[in-house]
């Protein structure tokens, strides 16, 4: 019941090892992701770019190899739960959902308009594989630690993702999730934070600093691997090994390049919340279709 | 409508929040799905009854009511039905925006306990008394809220909301109040309950103002003042039938209430009244300023939510028929 | 009154957000007392002006609108005069507990700016409407609740409430809306201002309506309506003297905010006119539901928050009469 | 113009150490706030025993010794400010600000009374000394950091010092005001975290786990000064080494015994929020008054 792509059987090889073939598939269906965000975004005329770009990699990972779902059957009883809490990215998980096959591809052009399915924030019930509304951060974080509590008090085996942003970790509610999580000892949860050093007002380090980062979630007693946002053989290890840890939750602090893969978007807090005109939209698909999916890395 | 007996002399008291820890056991018993949230307050709010019977179905959250109401919202989108307690000062006060966006807007199957509301909690003082979630939870779509009268409504309307696919919202007071209904009295969320019938002037009521103002009636209708006393349980969705129909009837509105005069009961009141039948209404309620330490009986008295504030309500608004 | 000129066929469009802007500078200008605090939003609010002016008096929060709310009060009780911005969601959405307790019971003179306020956010979505703001802040105590109808009032509000010590509430919009008043309109808070005389009904609007209940008169003089309309920019303190005078010389009443119907404008305009003249109300407003992304302008037609929703009010509410 | 009580002219020697006479006397005053705080708490039939009781030292440390205040002058600009975030233990307020001198002693008798300007959780403007409002856990951490974010601006010199309690850290808005204090490096600010172990349902670590305590401190930026929270000569140097911090601001994670000094109290959770009944209170008093404010204590 696994989600298997027909050319990629992944879930076979889970435990023995990731092929060649298999991360190109993923790194070409991040790159259609990708490409498919700067169209969404373009056609909407508002939203985020830099976060949605940047976390593409992860999301391929996850969807297409890492987490158990059937965009067939989305409320599949046994599938694996994925959160957005920095719900603002939401057009990274849209197009993820639709290059799964959730819904049908078209649809994604109808982003932030009257009547759309795909609401400028997320809003559960309105779209197949959305777990939860957001918009106000930190939220999401909460509601995916309900959902792997529900899960261990029911004796279930399926694990609970949840993805928030930087600049969110300074909410407050952050940080009593992360207490909760630890507390409960929630070995079926990983979080995975899109370290990407910028927020709305410039870089984090500057607008509110988080240093030391890693620090702080070990004391919160999380297991803590920090890794590459972009790499997709690093990607494919660290939700692994996460997978392998059994006496607490774990959090991947993934490093990532905001606007990652467009280059004059790149490292720019101005991207954050800024959609392309026309020009750099033509200018950014012309970039992505050429890296056919290589994108170089820094963070490995 | 069967209530109970003598209760203008002698009823007896019981805290409403007994009735939500009895309660929410029962709905437990019947629905393994329900689970029960606390954030460090569980003697308090008596989800400690829940949690000796069923400790792995309560959930402590420790002093954070805004992750509480996350944790609940993905607990019901899970197939639970998660009853979160604290007091209605920090939830709704402290998590206002996550019942907004995890629970309302998600229609998340959320039961928000409300323990210790109004002015009633006494000596711990101001910023204990809940006297602004009527207004605050009523404005937020798809959800209900409920403030019942006594020990048993307290207990029906915990069962009962099980049994709704909907958030919830429900405030209870802390200290011994009259009994006013018995076991048996039927009870319905979304039917306001005329308790009382009369033709010259109604009382709108809730929580413990509904036993205040039968006594207030009892004592008008020896002045051979015919008071009508409806008990609004349900402020959302709130009963316009029996508030026009009052309206109509009667000609006059008195409303009563533990909370601040803006946005609660009344203002609900006043807003189904303009729109279908405006008649001059007058408030019992608290105006528009925090309460203060004292004892329940005290401040009841001193800020008129008392039968006898009831009563210079209704002559007032008399005058103005 | 003196308003703008041709503003029924060519307004001026600015967003209200400029008005805080240019207003908190002018106001910092005057007293050095003056900061601004923002959670990571300085543009998008217009505190980045301030900013860019006083780095100094500038303090960036971080997104953690609760501690903002604390840290306002702190610098107020040590002499500071703070304005603290975000959205409107999120402040007074996510920090109503510190709002309540930390400002306003303990009276701490801190202004709240509430940017991007109502539907007309547009293609955000729901979870960025601020639909509920007004029901939340009017029902606390001391905290004076204002929401201007356009670029100039937003600027004189932001200015004018310097002066007065006590904790505010103002909320604006993002977007462009047509300036209604000039620089020399004469604006006074607490003191609503009838913008158009007549006796057959009144408007009674606030933000964004006010122009729209403009347009709405004159297309409904031109049927042989004859429209009062009353810009009611201070929430609390209501003027009841405006509110009561339009409810006996005009006996029919519509209200028309960016905001749920329940708790806000609307819902203190009855609860005054219950008081001291009931006359049928009819609400122009968002009908206890959550928003939706779209354009602006489709969203307000959808929800009639408009001239024609404003019309077809007026016409109900006069069969009413 | 610091406060200073005619037997003991503590400021003039605050930097050359303290006298045998000086401890005396703080402990003394300690004694009698204990004693204050059983009155009290009988009078008025409820309130919150166990955290008052156990940081009557700290108080009288404070008060008595090391921080700048005119009880005569309660406004004065250059005093040092004390906020009370975990406010639910205000009669130890309260008693010690009677004892200095703020208001009369006789006014104790009226906590939580009808009129009172002792109300039941502290009331910003009622009483002299109160520096902030507080019930609803860690607002008056926020409040004390901006407190002490005007003194910087204004170039001040006082010192902003302010208690959290140990279960209040549960609130996602204590962390978000330490990272903005980390972020400022308000170095006129200590926080006192009164580490009693306990809250309302228990013991902290079962109720909601805070450790590793120290780790999470050194994470958010902070100077962490470990220390007991009864022995007067340690919370003396505690402090005076954190007014010589200038690069941090500091914490004194102060291990206290929740109801200290009365036997039948100490250490117990369900002594949290009860007032002793009438028979309890002479026994305590008893107990208070014959240990003469020598408190024997295991933390040091
Ligand atoms: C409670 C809340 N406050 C403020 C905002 C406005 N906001 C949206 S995204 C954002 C910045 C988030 O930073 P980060 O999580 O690092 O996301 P990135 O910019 O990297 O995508 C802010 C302040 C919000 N959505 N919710
Ligand atoms: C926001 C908020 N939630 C809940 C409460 C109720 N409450 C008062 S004291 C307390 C326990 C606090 O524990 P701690 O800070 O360790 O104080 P101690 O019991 O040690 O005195 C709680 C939950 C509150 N006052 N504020
Ligand atoms: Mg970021
Ligand atoms: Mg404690």
């Amino acid at each position: 019941m696994y989600y298997i792509k027909p050319l990629t059987p992944l879930c076979e090889v889970n435990d023995l090892g990731v092929t060649d073939e298999q991360i190109n598939y993923i790194e070409d269906m991040a790159n259609h992701i990708r490409e498919d965000i700067i169209k969404m975004l373009v056609e909407a005329g508002s939203g985020h770019s830099a976060g949605a770009l940047g976390t593409a990699d992860i999301f391929a990972t996850l969807y297409f190899h890492i987490m158990k779902n059937d965009p067939k059957n989305p409320d599949w009883e046994e599938r694996d739960r994925f959160v957005l809490s920095n719900a603002h990215i939401c057009p990274v998980l849209y197009a993820t959902l639709a290059e799964a096959g959730y819904f049908p591809k078209e649809e994604l052009l109808t982003l932030r308009k009257l009547g759309s399915r795909l609401q400028g924030h997320p809003h559960r019930g309105t779209l197949p594989g959305l777990e939860a509304s957001g918009g106000p951060l930190a939220q999401g974080l909460s509601i995916a630690a309900g959902m792997a509590m529900a899960d261990k008090i029911d004796g279930k085996r399926n694990r609970v993702y949840c993805m928030i942003g930087d600049g969110e970790m300074d909410e407050g509610q952050i940080w009593e999730s992360l207490m909760f999580i630890g507390k409960n000892r929630l070995h079926n949860f990983t979080l995975i934070i899109d370290r990407n050093n910028i927020q709305i007002d410039g870089f984090t380090e500057e607008v509110m600093p988080l240093e030391p980062l890693k620090d702080k979630l070990t004391s919160f007693n999380f297991h803590v691997i920090e890794t590459g946002g972009h790499n997709i053989r690093t990607l494919i290890e660290s939700f692994k090994e996460a997978q392998d840890i059994f006496e607490k939750p774990t959090v991947l602090l993934a490093h990532t390049i905001p606007g990652k893969g467009v280059d004059f978007m790149e490292f720019k807090p101005e991207w954050h919340g800024k959609p392309p005109n026309k020009e750099e939209a033509r200018k950014a698909l012309a970039e992505l279709r050429s890296l056919g999916g290589k994108i170089t890395c820094e963070h490995e | 409508m069967k209530l109970a007996d003598n209760i203008l002399d002698t009823p007896e008291q019981i805290p409403q929040r007994n009735g939500y820890g009895d309660g929410v056991v029962e709905a437990g018993d019947a629905n393994e799905n329900i689970v029960v949230l606390c954030c460090d307050l569980t003697e308090s709010t008596r989800s400690a009854k829940f949690e000796a019977k069923y400790p792995e179905r309560f959930i402590e959250v420790g002093i954070a009511e805004q992750n509480m109401a996350g944790i609940s919202a993905g607990l019901a989108f899970s197939g639970k039905v998660p009853y979160m307690s604290s007091y209605a000062t920090f939830s709704p006060g402290r998590n206002w925006d996550q019942i907004r966006v995890s629970i309302c807007y998600s229609m998340a199957n959320v039961k928000i306990m409300g323990a210790h509301a109004g002015i009633s909690v006494g000596p711990d003082g101001a910023t204990h008394q809940a006297l602004e979630d009527i207004a605050i939870t009523r404005v937020l779509p798809n959800l209900n809220v409920i403030v019942p009268c006594d020990y048993w409504e307290t207990k029906k309307a915990a069962i009962q909301m099980a049994g709704i696919e909907e958030p919830f919202y429900m405030r209870f007071g802390r200290e011994n109040v009259p009994v006013v209904t018995t076991e048996d009295t039927p009870y319905k969320i979304g039917k306001a309950d005329t308790y009382r019938d009369g033709g010259d002037v109604t009382v709108i009521a809730c929580g413990s103002l509904v036993y205040e103002a039968l006594v207030a009636a009892e004592n008008l209708s020896s002045e051979g003042i015919d008071v009508r006393v409806i008990n609004s349980h349900t402020i959302k969705p709130i009963d316009e039938t029996a508030i026009v129909t009052a309206g109509k009837e009667t000609g006059a509105i008195v409303t009563a209430e533990e909370h601040q005069v803006h946005g609660g009961l009344g203002s609900a009141v006043a807003e189904v009244l303009s729109l279908h039948h405006p008649v001059p209404i007058e408030y019992v309620a608290i105006m528009d300023r925090f309460g203060e330490s004292g004892e329940p009986n005290q401040l009841m008295k001193k800020f008129g939510l008392s039968s006898e504030g009831i009563i210079k309500a209704v002559k007032k608004v008399l005058k103005r028929k």
